[in-house]
């Protein structure tokens, strides 16, 4: 019942807040409902009896509304309900037009990806994954920069493009299942589907994944889109909507087509590995900081997705630490970002600098942040990073060559952003600068603090995925004798 | 452990003491009045060296050579294990000794160095940070707790190399240092990476015990002794990542002291010495940690012959240095490496705080062409300065000649070619030295309207001690040539092997001592002729010089080549990147796919243009077409 | 009478079919033919004939009168199509003086 | 009495013909009459006689009057005839001959099956519609009134003068 109680909270939090026209309040109970989520999803990490819900939803197709969770799916959830109170807490103290609507609909963006992590049918998973898309869409076309018309419509008939192939993709499963048909996740993985058949529907199913993590040559709505998305948009994207298509990833492709999965593992392992270095190479030369940090998110994804490929033990470890580790600090960067943009008034590097001397604090915490992104080691990123390229080492050498050049890269492009933002003599755009407020230290602080705990001490993490990442690492095992998988 | 030693689990204080600093002088930077923090962070890295101390005697009357303390699991996943633990035997206390000990200093010479500096606090903060992380890197039971060590002192030299970050020039030299030194990072990590497919663990006691199943020269103990190696040239400076290390001297004079002498530096050897076992097993990394310790000795030596900034000198000097360091392990001889590590610490530390004064006396001047004369002003710099020039140049009895001839004679027994390679670049390094040393002490003061002074106590005493340990750091390792039992090297014997090689005769080798003395005594007076005897003063900047000379003086040229061939290609490639494939290619692509369904919708629209009759064919066609398909199907 | 309807036993079946696919074939050429909308309209009436035909010979050649019925049916949808059918024209006349259908061509949006 | 067959059924494909060819209204409304009249020579010798009669009263005597009236009442003539251009004549020609084959070519499967001519002089009776239509087709029989009803509304409605337009 719990699961249905995590789900619900936050959609009922945001019908309540179309009611209230107040703007602090509407604030206060958003984050309220966002922290009870939290404890909620806390709550589930400290029962030992795993939390189900399941009720017959149409009859006729045989679809449950079945809700509940595994290791991978906690590690999402955990991420989605540590996020969204940072994400509200962004807009805290802050001028915002519209606010009951905004916070209404970043609740049921929550309460939809929340879904989309608790959903045990495909059917059901379906559903959440295109709900997430309509409050987000709003808040982008309603809150976005410049560009925003353009942009959002074209990142919400991208991500649909590729939705339209998971659907029809669930659909051709559905017909497959045996008996009286459904679309149960367990059914689905049941399924024995003839190789033929996996090599071309892995590409069906994939490419909802591929345009939502985004892997190149799917990415390109990512950088313009978060370079025009309001700060909370961003975060929700770059935080939680990536991990989504990870997610769906390990849900669908793994366990339901194996066979196909392995056929393409190469390929899907360099085609990110292109993107991780493409990313990182052109991160180098942006002028805006929000596009240079959407490309290195980029990188960092792709990263992570290349160890999906890879699914060996400690890659898919080191994914799911990294998950909650590219998550924190995302949002973390985004946010002081925000304060850049609020304080200059601009995000172009060139038009920056010196902010240090004005804003030493901040010029710390920015630092701090960026060594978590570049994962420096006693960061979580350092962790996430290093079983990750292990993951990789364990398939090919050159697979660890390439992903760890992004420890390299990633140190150039993020340190030259830092030393052009803060450092150096002070700029005409960094004219009244003030160092943080309270607000401020109450957002970061926490975040820097799970970063470098995670760090330090990632034990309780491993703990909890350990088991789900024994199942999916041995899904490929058997695999690999029934089909090569493509030359190199 | 076999048998808990009493007392020795206080060795998890020795890095918590900086770290204390470090969040002390950091947290309260505003609250903090400047003396007060310089205090705080010196007596923190004095308490460590004396916990390094006492745990230095604990080890010794415990009889046992090596000690693991672990505090807690940090990565602990299936088949992999990593405890963050750390190991105390000969090799990591004495780098613990090392680094606290000489650190101690600096720290303590950086109170009088920095005190009108407005933000000493970070300063200080930052020191401290450096310490620990070295510490860390030294005293880690396996590799990644090294790892972690290896990459927060890239973090701190990039802090405190652009410590004044006004400027954009000490900016780059910030990131350079730090990418370089992440260059060789991702060789390092990739390294353990295979290190752990191996072995199945990092640890190193276990690698060790378990890499004697392998024989000499297997192909998987090559590539990761290869990939250490990367991690080792770019943390040591050597060729083809040394750039960032002249660059490095950007920041203030002590955080050079300290990244030259105590720490930094020094971890690519003790990393290497660390693994001896593994590289003992790969006779081709160990050959190319000759020649790139060589190459690297003889061209930084070059370079520094005609350096004109303090600083850079002695920056070149420490490259050198390290070359021969490098020599020293690619040779086997592990502990002479060491050895040489530590009497390098004491000489070089004393240079650059020397340096550092004579730049405080002259009001933060560094080009030695004008300076000159500060003998009479300044005598206590001017005698330390003169011992660590000795030191360095290999003159006995001071330190740097029982290390630099120890290495040298290795390299007799390996090969003469090598030999006379690896004298001929002391020989350089004993010039420049000098020349230095004249250039700035004797002669005629040349820069009008300064009025240097010996720096204050705060940082003499610093300078004497260091002096003192650079004249007798020596003595630690005398060889039996002279009576002596080799003390450093055999204490080291438990954690670091070396390769077993034939002694020299004692007549050959005093025939070599006697040999390279006369030698250093000609370029000794050969440099006193030039620039006390003719006062000559090396050539201004914009002076036409020879094609050798010229070459020299911009360092071959190899900043402009790496911007030639690294830096700008990057840059190209980023806008490639950005401008052609993702403007031009990726995302047109997908726009026009939209684009190309509009236009196809705008196409059918002019079908939908209510033309009854069009309707009419149309819809006969339809069912044409449908009564066809029923019949052919 | 019975003559007659004897003498047809002699015509197979096909030949209905036949003449009914032809009048058929005419009523839609017709449709296409034509801009008149009466025109038009005349030639629906001929191919709702020509099915009228071949229901009922259907009918006889299976002695069902079901197919005479349906027949019947369809004469009543032709005369409430033709009453409906006809008045647009004369609205339509009315308002665009024309009875060209190309004229009608706002149904494009 | 064969060829009363043929007869008939040339006079029938003439005069379709004649009705699309022909380019008055009058002409055309004619044609059809005749055609239809054809017709109901081919329902009387298909032995439906009661089809037959009320063909001859529903479409000869009440549509295709309602057609001449029509045509009468708009007062169309050959000169405001509008003519497709030749091209898209001849296409609707070419149109309707594939159509037609087509057609047969569909319809040829069925000519293998020859259905033995069951003939009973009593289905077209009026007795035996009667029985059938009002036994098992009762409802539609019944409904096709309200399509009736509503047809005649339509009509209706379409042809009465809008008077709020016109005073626009």
């Amino acid at each position: 019942m719990i699961v249905l109680v995590i789900l619900l909270i936050p959609f009922i939090a945001g019908l309540l807040l179309l009611l209230n026209r107040n703007a602090a309040a509407v604030k206060l109970v958003a984050l309220a409902s966002a922290i009870v989520s939290l404890v909620a999803t806390l709550s589930l990490v400290f029962t030992a009896q795993l939390s189900s819900y399941s009720v017959i939803w149409i009859n006729f197709l045989e679809i449950k509304f079945a809700l509940g969770y595994d290791g991978t799916s906690l590690i999402m959830l955990i991420l989605t309900s540590l996020l969204f109170p940072f994400i509200i807490m962004a807009g805290m103290k802050r001028e915002q037009q519209n606010v009951s609507l905004l916070y209404a609909l970043i609740l049921f963006t929550q309460s939809a990806l929340t879904g989309v992590f608790l959903a045990q049918n495909a059917f059901l998973f379906y559903i959440f994954w295109e709900l997430t898309l309509i409050p987000l869409y709003f808040i982008l076309l309603l809150w976005g920069g410049e560009g925003r018309r353009n942009v959002t419509f074209k990142f919400f008939i991208y991500t649909l493009t590729g939705s339209l192939f998971l659907l029809f993709g669930i659909i051709y499963l559905y017909s497959l299942t045996p008996g009286v048909h459904t679309t149960d996740f367990s059914a689905f993985s049941n399924l024995n589907i003839p190789a033929n058949t996996q090599i071309w529907l892995f590409w069906v199913l994939f490419i909802a994944f591929a345009i939502k993590m985004p892997v190149f040559p799917f990415h390109t709505w990512q950088p313009s889109t978060y370079t025009m998305a309001p700060t909370q948009g961003v975060m929700i994207l770059a935080g939680v909507m990536t991990k989504m298509g990870i997610y769906g990833a390990l849900r669908f492709l793994f366990p339901v087509i194996p066979l196909g999965v392995h056929y393409w593992q190469n390929t899907i392992i360099i085609l990110s590995l292109i993107g991780v270095i493409y990313a990182s190479v052109i991160a180098f030369r942006q002028t805006n900081l929000k596009t240079l940090i959407a490309f290195s998110s980029m990188a960092h994804v792709s990263l992570m997705v290349a160890a999906m490929f890879v699914l060996n033990y400690y890659a898919v470890q080191g994914l799911l630490f990294q998950v909650l580790s590219h998550g924190v600090t995302i949002v973390a960067l985004f946010y002081i970002v925000m304060l850049i943009e609020e304080k200059a008034g601009t995000l172009e590097l060139p038009k920056l600098g010196g902010i240090k001397l004005l804003a030493p604090n901040m010029a710390i915490l920015f630092l701090l942040v960026v060594l978590g992104s570049i994962a420096l080691p006693l960061t979580a990123g350092f962790v996430g990073e290093f079983l990750i390229i292990t993951g990789l080492f364990q398939q090919s050498i050159w697979f660890a060559v390439f992903g760890g050049i992004t420890m390299v890269l990633g140190a150039i492009y993020m340190l030259y952003a830092y030393q052009r933002v803060m450092l150096g003599e002070k700029r005409p755009g960094s004219g009244n600068i003030t160092d943080l407020k309270r607000i401020d230290y109450i957002v970061l602080i926490p975040l820097i603090t799970i970063i470098l705990v995670l760090g330090i001490y990632p034990q309780p993490v491993f703990n909890l995925v350990e088991a789900s990442v024994t199942t999916m690492q041995n899904l490929l095992v058997p695999v690999a004798e029934v089909i090569p998988a493509l030359p190199l | 452990m076999v048998n808990p030693i009493p007392y020795i689990d206080l060795a998890w204080l020795v890095p918590a003491f900086p770290l204390l600093g470090f969040l002390v002088t950091g947290l309260a930077n505003k609250s903090l009045k400047h003396k007060q923090a310089g205090i705080i962070a010196s007596a923190m890295v004095l308490l460590s060296f004396l916990v390094s101390l006492v745990l230095f005697f604990i080890l010794r009357s415990s009889g046992q050579n090596e000690a693991t303390i672990t505090l807690f699991n940090w990565i602990s996943i299936g088949g992999m294990n990593i405890p963050f633990a750390f190991l105390i035997d000969h090799l990591s206390l004495t780098m613990m000794l090392i680094v606290t000990g000489v650190g101690a200093l600096i720290h303590i010479y950086s109170i009088g160095y920095m005190h009108d500096d407005e933000r000493v606090n970070s300063f200080f903060a930052q020191m401290n940070l450096f310490t620990f992380s070295m510490l860390l890197l030294v005293m880690g039971a396996n590799y990644l707790v090294l790892f972690i060590g290896w990459e927060g002192v890239g973090l701190c030299s990039y802090l405190l190399i652009g410590f004044w970050f006004k400027n954009p020039a000490y900016n780059y030299a910030a990131r350079k240092a730090f990418v370089m030194n992440r260059i060789g990072d991702l060789g390092f990590i990739l390294g353990i990476i295979l290190l752990f497919i191996t072995f199945k663990t990092v640890t190193f006691s276990e690698i060790f015990s378990q890499a004697a199943a392998f024989p000499v020269g297997a192909p998987v103990i090559t590539l990761i002794t290869i990939l250490l190696l990367i991690g080792a040239v770019g943390k040591s400076a050597q060729i083809p990542l040394f750039t960032w290390l002249p660059d490095a001297m950007a920041g203030p004079t002590p955080v050079s002291a300290l990244i030259h002498a105590a720490t930094m530096v020094t971890a690519g050897i003790y990393m290497i010495a660390r693994s001896s076992i593994l590289y003992n097993l790969a006779p081709l990394t160990l050959n190319i940690i000759i020649v790139i310790g060589l190459a690297t000795a003889i061209i930084a030596a070059l370079i520094g012959l005609k350096q004109n900034d303090i600083k850079k000198v002695l920056a070149y000097s420490t490259v050198s240095q390290l070359g021969y360091m490098f020599l020293a392990l690619g040779l086997g001889a592990y502990s002479a490496g060491v050895f040489h590590v530590t009497t390098h610490a004491f000489f070089k530390a004393l240079l650059f705080l020397g340096a550092g004064s004579v730049i405080h006396a002259m009001g933060g001047e560094q080009d030695i062409r004008k300076m000159g004369g500060l003998r009479k002003k300044m005598p206590l710099t001017y005698f330390t300065f003169l011992a660590a020039t000795l030191a360095i140049s290999g003159i006995p009895p001071f330190s740097g000649f029982f290390s630099k001839d120890l290495i040298l004679s290795k390299a007799f027994e390996h090969s003469v070619i090598l030999y006379i390679l690896a004298l001929g670049g002391a020989l350089i390094t004993c010039f420049y030295m000098f020349r230095l040393l004249y250039l700035v002490f004797f002669g005629e003061q040349r820069l009008a309207g300064a009025h240097p002074h010996e720096s204050p106590k705060v940082m003499t005493i610093p300078l004497i001690i260091l002096a003192v340990l650079s004249v007798f750091g020596g003595f630690l390792n005398i060889p039996s040539l002279f009576n002596g039992d080799s003390k450093f090297s055999n204490y080291l014997h438990s954690a670091v092997v070396s390769k077993a090689s034939e002694e020299l005769s004692h007549s050959t080798e005093i025939g070599l001592i006697l040999g390279s003395l006369l030698l250093l005594g000609l370029v000794i007076f050969f440099a006193y002729r030039t620039f006390v005897s003719k006062s000559m003063i090396p050539a201004k900047d914009g002076e036409p010089m020879s094609f050798f000379s010229k070459l020299i003086y911009n360092k071959f040229y190899i900043d402009e080549m790496y911007t030639a061939v690294f830096e700008k290609p990057f840059g190209y490639l980023s806008d490639f990147f950005y401008n052609k494939v993702e403007n031009t290619v990726l995302d047109p692509v997908v726009d026009e796919i939209g684009f190309t369904t509009a236009r196809v919708g705008s196409l059918l629209r002019k079908l939908q243009q209510g033309n009854m009759s069009f309707y009419l064919f149309a819809m006969v066609a339809g069912i044409l077409l449908f009564i066809i398909f029923i019949l052919i199907v | 009478m019975n003559e007659i309807t004897s003498a047809i036993q002699l015509i197979p079946l096909q030949h209905y079919i036949i003449l009914s696919v032809t009048l058929f074939s005419i009523g839609m050429m017709g449709v296409l033919f034509r801009r008149n909308i009466i025109a038009i309209l005349m030639c629906l009436e001929l191919m709702f004939n020509s099915a009228n035909l071949l229901l009922a010979a259907f009918s006889a050649y299976h002695s069902d009168p079901s197919g005479q019925v349906f027949v019947f049916f369809i004469m009543i949808v032709a005369a409430a199509e033709v009453a409906v059918g006809l008045s647009i024209v004369v609205m339509m006349k009315r308002n665009v003086e024309s009875v060209d259908i190309n004229l009608l061509n706002r149904l494009k949006w | 009495m064969v060829f009363l067959f043929y007869f008939l059924s040339a006079i029938m494909v003439i005069s379709a013909l004649l009705v699309v060819f022909s380019k008055s209204p009058i002409n055309n409304v004619i044609y059809l009459i005749i055609c239809f009249i054809a017709m109901a020579g081919h329902y009387i010798l298909l032995n439906a006689q009661f089809l037959a009669v009320v063909h001859i009263i529903v479409y000869t005597g009440a549509i295709m009057v309602l057609f001449l009236f029509v045509v009468m009442l708009l007062n169309l003539n050959k000169a405001i005839i509008p003519q497709k251009s030749a091209a898209a004549r001849v296409l609707a020609v070419v149109t309707g001959g594939i159509f037609f084959l087509v057609l047969l070519a569909a319809t040829r499967q069925t000519f293998v099956i020859n259905p033995r001519y069951a003939f009973t002089s009593e289905i077209g009776l009026v007795a035996n519609v009667g029985k059938t239509l009002f036994h098992e087709f009762l409802l539609p029989f019944e409904i096709s009134s309200v399509l009736f009803i509503s047809a005649m509304v339509g009509a209706v409605m379409f042809g009465k003068r809008d008077h709020a337009a016109g005073e626009d």
